[in-house]
């Protein structure tokens, strides 16, 4: 038994060097590429260290965003400064992007000593022993439809959050649209290997979203890591060279976006007029209703994430010259 | 611990060693092609035997089905992933190395 | 002290570590990486200490908000990648003007 | 057995800091990001470890969407951001 917990102790205090040091290399790496990859790395620890802290749920999120979406967007950015400075014959900002990194700067870094050693001591001054919310969570788990707490708390209990959090990834997208510029030049084909690959892994991406999100009930899964799922097919299709054909890619898209919150918006009016609270979900019910819900909020939720990595709005036909 | 403990054991031990040279491969090998080599072959047989001493251990079929099937996925990206940066690598012309 | 403990303090650190590389390095895409690091250091103080129920299941609360933390985190990167190329594509420079001021 | 799993866990986590080294290093982009796909297969490795010597059978998935997702950034790497060789490459 000693020897099991000195095995924990290693493990845990070796993963959270690993977190500290790869923090700081990301930051302070004098290559921007090179900072990218380790935070591709360093979002792959974190995941670990969900699991260190039983948070399967959170390490599922981590692992489809940190795996599938952080990486391949930063990289898609710095692939396209590259191209606006070729553009606009502005060499240099990557360069300018090393340089700096080799000053080390005494008064922000006196402050940030201070502030880590404050935060730090009122850390370790909470108590060790705390319940947090977590015997209200059980109390009631069992009117909420769901046997998993993190999907009780998200679907049911804080609906509300994850019905505005839908509101955010939407105006995150409005802004994107909004101001992202043309698009980019024309991709080379995507070659047989690539072809394949998108080909084989697409539907089970898309088939282990739809396994994510029907054990999300009762198990680590649900919503948002099915969403993140899906939003990494979409970006492996995009990375592939498929793009939303014409037809779709006006209403249809839109329509796709959107129903997620008007899913929300329009439970909670139902829930309101059927004489409960604001998404009150009657109790016989509550399993079921849920499941719709996270089925148009994991639609919604993925398209965004693809959307967002595509940057440029598709435009419909009538939008071609 | 019975027989199949062991097994299970010889089998993982063995997975590990494979990590091990692979990421020696990666450390120690002169050019981008051949680390491509060592690693992906490497760290893909280590993985597969470490599936398959979890799977002496699994509790059901459904759980070495699944694990079966994480091990496949990661052939599939390796292998895919691996010709992509290989092609692409000569592409751009990043020279052989030669002794 | 407790695994909790220790992954809060790491969390402590990350945090600082990137308020330190926001206020320090002028490349914006710097600064987004700097902004990630600093709200996994607050995602990781959350969940830890939603682990002191002893040897029960964790507290859901911080789990449920840190799990919408990421994927909003996910598109606010998203969408500040795309003012840095507008500001880029502008200016010229990937970075934000000095102060007039002075 | 306990101790075996989260022994090789533990050894599987210090590969992956050896294999850092090839991070830093480069010399080429390309190699950067092959050690990041070494990444991808040891984390596999280790959560499903973890899943056995937890019990907690959900690391599982994890470890599933880890397994699927291992390629997508290495193929934003390959069709995005490699668009020249920029680091002065061995020869």
């Amino acid at each position: 038994m000693e020897a099991l917990t000195l095995l924990h102790w290693t493990f845990d205090i070796l993963l959270g060097l690993g977190l500290l040091w790869l923090g700081w290399r990301v930051l302070t790496s004098p290559d921007l590429f090179n900072a990218i990859v380790l935070f591709v790395a360093f979002g792959l620890l974190m995941a670990l260290a969900w699991v260190r802290l039983d948070a399967p749920d959170i390490a599922l999120a981590e692992a489809a965003i940190g795996a599938g979406l952080t990486g391949a967007l930063l990289l898609a950015a710095f692939a396209k400064l590259r191209t606006v400075e070729k553009n606009h014959d502005i060499a240099g900002q990557l360069e300018k992007g090393k340089l700096e990194n080799r000053s080390f700067q005494w008064w922000p870094a006196t402050f940030l000593l201070v502030v880590a050693a404050g935060l730090g001591h009122t850390v370790l001054s909470l108590p060790h022993y705390a319940t947090g919310l977590s015997a209200e969570v059980s109390a009631n788990l069992k009117s909420s439809g769901v046997s998993n707490p993190v999907t009780a708390v998200l679907l049911n209990f804080r609906g509300y959050d994850t019905l505005l959090e839908m509101v955010v990834l939407l105006l995150a997208l409005l802004g994107v649209w909004s101001i992202s510029g043309s698009a980019l030049p024309r991709e080379a084909a995507p070659g047989p290997i690539l072809d394949t690959l998108s080909r084989l892994l697409t539907p089970v991406l898309i088939l282990v979203a739809a396994y994510l999100l029907w054990v999300g009930a009762h198990a680590p899964g649900g919503a948002f890591q099915a969403g993140a799922v899906l939003g990494a097919a979409g970006v492996l299709l995009l990375l592939s060279g498929w793009r939303l054909s014409s037809h779709l890619a006006g209403l249809p898209l839109r329509i796709i976006l959107v129903a997620g919150p008007v899913a929300f918006v329009a439970m909670a009016v139902f829930t309101m007029l059927t004489g409960g609270q604001f998404l009150e979900y009657p109790r016989a019910e509550a399993g079921t209703l849920i499941l719709f819900l996270e089925t148009a909020a994991t639609l919604s939720i993925g398209t965004t994430l693809a959307a967002l990595f595509l940057g440029e709005r598709p435009k419909n036909k009538r939008e071609y010259p | 611990m019975n027989p199949s403990d062991y097994l299970s054991a010889a089998l993982m031990i063995a997975g590990a060693v494979f990590f091990l040279a692979g990421t020696l491969g990666l450390l120690r090998f002169p050019d981008v092609y051949s680390r491509l080599h060592a690693l992906t072959k490497a760290d893909n047989v280590g993985l597969g035997l470490v599936v398959m001493g979890l799977a002496v251990q699994a509790e059901s079929w459904a759980v070495v089905g699944k694990l079966l099937l994480i091990w496949l996925l990661v052939l599939l990206a390796g292998a895919s992933v691996a010709h992509l940066i290989a092609r692409g690598a000569l592409e751009r012309g990043i020279k052989l190395w030669r002794r | 002290m407790s695994a909790a403990f220790l992954f809060a303090l790491v969390g402590v650190g990350l945090f600082s570590l990137g308020l330190y590389a926001l206020i320090v390095h002028a490349h914006l895409l710097r600064k987004i990486l700097a902004i990630n690091v600093m709200g996994s250091g607050v995602f990781l103080v959350l969940v830890a200490l939603a682990k002191r129920t002893g040897e029960s299941q964790p507290d859901a609360v911080p789990h449920a908000l840190v799990i919408t933390g990421i994927v909003v985190a996910v598109s606010a990167t998203a969408l500040a990648l795309t003012l840095m190329l507008k500001l880029t594509a502008e200016t010229g420079r990937a970075e934000l003007p000095e102060d007039q001021g002075k | 057995m306990q101790i075996l799993y989260l022994a090789l866990a533990l050894f599987l986590l210090v590969n992956l800091g050896a294999g850092m080294w090839r991070v830093l290093r480069g010399p080429t982009a390309a190699d950067r990001m092959l050690a990041g796909q070494l990444f991808g297969t040891t984390a596999v490795a280790v959560l499903l470890l973890l899943a056995q010597t937890t019990g907690n059978v959900a690391l599982r998935d994890v470890a599933l969407v880890f397994a699927l997702l291992a390629a997508v950034t290495a193929v934003a790497f390959v069709r995005r951001a490699w668009t020249e060789e920029r680091t002065n490459n061995e020869s």
